[in-house]
């Protein structure tokens, strides 16, 4: 099994006439995705490829096609509106992969996605695969493999890395998601975590972290107490300089939270094995299962 | 982007915020000028993107224009945290009877802008942070409602007793709340805002970061930067749309994505390295990209040998590998270098690296180690 | 028994140093209403009439005195900001007096109130009333009686009027609320006629409109779903000129709906005994019961 | 408060909303000056607070100068729906491709503000919504979220196929929602939206009603008030705090609040009168008030009768007494008075009447016909 996204999946791609859009529409058609719809304003009435629906908006495609979960490639300065659109619309999974979405428009949009009872995973993120089954977003479905081990990443290619790593020595993935790297995002570790632990083809789990925020400790209790199946966790940045400074607030908000050091240690406590480098991700597995 | 002060209370007063007056001057002739103007002591202040300016010497009091002029003599062209110091606000010495701290970030926390103030305003804010957290006190704002009226002046009840000052700062709040989101502002401070003897509330300094993703919105706040205020790598980073922070090693790194990137100078450290910078060329490669990246990498002096280290997803490969033959064709590199590419285009990538007299890994650890090696040899 | 407030009621005062909350702080006190605080920003500290305890904030007069109902009368510049404040601090009734505030500011106070789960009565109401228990807001006290009929209006001296004519002809009143007169209320007719059948010690029902809006149409069609118990019902404005025409948007939104004549064919529909003046209220009821 | 389209207008064009060029003026000469400026033919439009300004010969179209100059002098002083012109606007004969309907309205069902368009734009709007209500487009909007990019695009789609032309019509919507917010409207009205045959699209027509209850926080809206446009006898109640509304029967109503104003003149009604008018005290009388409220009252030459009904709440029946006594010593009443009062004070009120010479009843039924009585005396 997977989680967030299976072949029940019917997918509406936000942008899909954009340069992004259109590569990676192409990209999840192809890895066998049901692409059921496009949308592109003032384009509604055209054909994505002579095949999928282009719709002016995701009302419209949701009426038309029932799509349940949209993916978003439109530029930043409307990425949020996309997502407006998207809650709106009533799809209950939406991933959006635009970077360089202004803080101030997440902290308006969060509220309203949660308040339709809808799901987002990013912004600034890869998207999810259930290899073998269903890919929402960029990651490259070459370099995955189906199988029993759930990963979730505030990363991007550190992510493809650490699949790489999986599949090349022969632990295939049940469901890869990059919950994207931004200081506000909709999908957080512990809700990732939840899944893969009530998920039951998934064995083990791989996390990879970053500096900043606290957002890995948080997860890390909720391991202890919560999770069973073993975890395997990395954290990036330990040699990274300490981040900009941002002001006094930043420091009163954070306190001495955010380091590498810190969240390894809060994953040591968790009971979660922590790799030195992503190249001990199969050796910490095959040691714990 | 950082503003400077001048610009910050420049942003402050358009939007109706009290703030005490004061000028801006690049040479002490101006702030002789100046300081005659105001024709009382004044207060002559470094315009730096750094922490500490006065406990750096970059802030002082002058009791006449002559000696306004020499502080601003000694000032201007001073070097704070490596950062040169080419403009100085003038202010009237304030009468100052309290010093209070308001800021407003965006807790990722909580997901909402908080509004955070203490009595115990001014340069040791963040002990008292540390030390006395109840000093501290916060308001997590809902976005769809913004700061109300009650809750502004709940805030500013535990700053004044006095029920005009109260108010005073309850507006300053509202309009300071209205302010981020006016301008995409990641951090607004008012530290300290003060009261002076005759009872009025103002903000004495101010510090402003704006949220670089909002600058394509805010052209007017874009138009506020000051290049000339900035370490000239990253200035040519931004401008070819890299990210890159220098470093003391000696390993130059170039990675596609944030975390990869900091995954590789972690390497770099763990085979007994020392990684040069961060460097991220992003997603959507292009060749000159590539180039721009070698050409900062190589400017620092310290680099003793250079790291690609790129997993292809968006990136394409062969992008990579165009944009580092065209580099060797525009100058020539005098430190080695440690190709490793995997992922969209690979073949192709490798073939264009090998044609041009390169050889590229495939495995990161590899990759890093002989870089290590390398920088070392 | 009553709806709404009874003896339960503990009052806090939203502009007890002002010039009606005084006065009216002091009439409730006589009439035996529970006032346990005030609350005017800084006069924290001070006490009302030597007794109340008044505070600076809302909060801190609930987090003194356990106030669970609170009653506005500050002027119309600040009565959202009040409205804002008493939801906020967790009061679950709030009573709101003022008259004359932006129906702007209503569209942004009314989610915040429901979003808190909090009841909001008016604004521009005169409050309420359960003769004999406790008064909340400014209907006189004296014109009232203990007795079995409820009264719900959306106006305020016509509601004494009707109080007056009941009272004096011996038909006493468990509970009495005027809802308010502005476009947008907190707590409409349903909601009140739907405590009223709830509430044991309530026989009959006397419901009081005015012309505008569709609110006592849709009160009308509840009645006739859901009230078992008697219902008299009032129209004020047969005779009122056509209502300063808002514009085309006003006319598409109400259509042709709003006046009297439509509404009291609704309550006619609806076995509502219609009175024809203010003086028919005693004997419909007589007839009803 | 209505303001004139011309103010409308401007207000539009300073929120970024594209408005046709346009001037108003007062004379035949100045429409002269400015037709001839424009160069074209011209629309002149009366500037009057009615609608059906068309129908009435209130807007015509000039081939000249000297036309347009000759239809300001008709329209000019002219009197529609009982309101004297004073003002015209003068604008070029736009090249209309298309005529939309775009309005926002606070819904009191909805309890939002509800945006409204139509592709069946223009002057029998109203019909179009009454017959086919399906060519109305509507949309509730949450105010916590405002008028989100996506819905403004919705609604503009359903007026424009083309999506450069949808894109400006949902920024027109997003700024108009705003508009509502920052000038305290209760309703705003673009009718007609049209598009010119260049494909631009622009607010052809404005309509803006600003809530009374925001006029205190917006001075400089509250300065556009045009009095000289208004019935002298509403301007003189709006001064003295009543509210008033003129009718055409013979018995003058004085009574505190408004739903009892209401329920009086339809018990007026009832027992075979016609009341003259709609006057509200409101809460907090002062003597003052009721003295103005005469003066209006009597002003009138149809009343022939006043009837006071006063039920004291807050209203205080000795304030109301007072007034009574004191107007009559201010002027010579010509028609007979009859008084009820109740409530708070009651018994003082009677003793002060009663010395003065009036007589004061209890119960409303009794003072209606009574006032009912003397009218047809």
């Amino acid at each position: 099994m997977s989680i967030f996204i299976d072949q029940q999946t019917r997918l509406v791609v936000q942008g899909i006439t954009g340069r992004d859009g259109s590569f990676h529409a192409r990209q999840m058609i192809a890895y066998g995705t049901t692409v059921v719809a496009g949308v592109t304003p003032g384009k509604g009435g055209q054909r994505f490829d002579d095949t999928v629906p282009v719709f002016d908006t995701v009302a419209e495609a949701v009426r038309e096609t029932q799509a349940n979960t949209a993916v978003i490639y439109v530029p930043a300065a409307v990425a949020a509106s996309a997502i407006f659109e998207a809650a709106d619309a009533g799809i209950p999974l939406i991933v959006c992969i635009t970077e360089g979405i202004p803080v101030l428009d997440m902290t308006r949009v969060l509220p309203f996605v949660h308040e339709r009872g809808a799901r987002l995973i990013g912004p600034n993120c890869p998207g999810l695969i259930s290899p073998g089954r269903s890919k929402v977003g960029i990651i490259p479905g070459n370099i995955c493999r189906p199988g029993r081990v759930g990963v979730v990443s505030r990363s991007g290619t550190l992510t493809y890395e650490i699949i790489h790593q999986l599949s090349t020595q022969g632990w295939g993935q049940s469901t890869c998601i990059g919950i994207g790297g931004d200081p506000l995002i909709g999908t957080n570790f512990i809700q990732c975590l939840s899944g893969f632990q009530a998920d039951a083809e998934t064995d083990a789990i791989v996390m990879i972290g970053e500096i900043g925020g606290t957002d890995e400790q948080q997860a890390a209790e909720f391991v202890q107490q919560t999770v069973t199946k073993p975890v395997v966790g990395f954290i990036a940045g330990q040699t990274a300089p300490p981040g900009r400074r941002m002001g006094h607030a930043g420091a009163i908000i954070s306190g001495s939270s955010g380091t590498a050091a810190e969240k390894m240690a809060a994953f040591a406590r968790a009971g979660i094995a922590v790799m030195k480098r992503p190249a001990d991700v199969v050796p910490l597995l095959r040691e714990r299962m | 982007m950082n503003l400077h002060e001048y610009q910050a209370r420049d942003i402050l007063r358009q939007r109706g915020i009290p703030v005490p007056p004061g000028e801006v001057a690049t040479t002490p002739d101006q702030v002789r000028a100046i300081a005659t103007r105001f024709g009382d002591r004044v207060v002559v202040k470094a315009q730096v993107h750094a922490g500490g300016r006065g406990k750096a010497g970059g802030v002082k009091l002058a009791a006449t224009p002559a000696e306004a002029a020499e502080h601003a003599s000694k000032i201007l062209g001073m070097t704070i945290k490596g950062l040169t110091v080419r403009h100085v606000l003038v202010t009237p010495a304030a009468d100052i009877a309290s010093e209070s701290y308001l800021g407003i970030i965006v807790d990722r926390a909580a997901q909402r802008p908080v509004v955070m103030v203490s009595a115990a305003g001014g340069i040791d804010i963040e002990e008292v942070a540390a030390r006395t957290p109840e000093r501290i006190h916060r308001l997590a704002v809902d976005p769809r409602y913004g700061l109300l009226g009650h809750q502004a002046l709940g805030l500013a009840l535990t700053l004044y007793r006095d029920i005009a000052q109260a108010r005073a700062a309850a507006d300053i709040m509202q309009r300071l709340y209205a302010a981020c989101y006016a301008i995409g502002a990641s951090l607004i401070e008012i530290n300290p805002l003060v009261t002076t003897r005759d009872g009025a509330v103002t903000a004495l300094d101010a510090k402003i970061v704006i949220d670089d993703n909002e600058l394509e919105r805010h052209p007017e706040i874009a138009a506020l930067r000051d290049s000339g205020a900035e370490a000239p790598s990253e200035v040519a980073a931004r401008a070819a749309g890299l990210t890159f922070i220098k470093l003391d090693g000696t390993v130059g790194c170039c990675v596609n994505g944030a975390g990869l990137a900091m995954a590789t100078m972690d390497l770099v450290k763990y085979y007994g390295g020392q990684p040069a910078d961060f460097l991220d060329i992003g997603g959507r490669s292009n060749p000159q990209k590539v180039v721009s990246a070698l050409k900062i990498i190589t400017a620092d002096p310290s680099v003793r040998a250079i790291l690609f280290n790129i997993f292809g997803g968006i990136t394409r490969c062969d992008d990579v590998a165009n944009g580092i033959v065209q580099a060797t064709r525009e100058f020539r590199l005098t430190v080695p270098l440690v190709i490793r590419l995997t992922g969209t285009n690979e073949e192709l990538a490798v073939k264009i690296l090998t044609q041009a007299g390169f050889s590229a890994l495939t495995d990161m650890d590899e990759a890093v180690k002989q870089s290590v090696a390398q920088a070392a040899a």
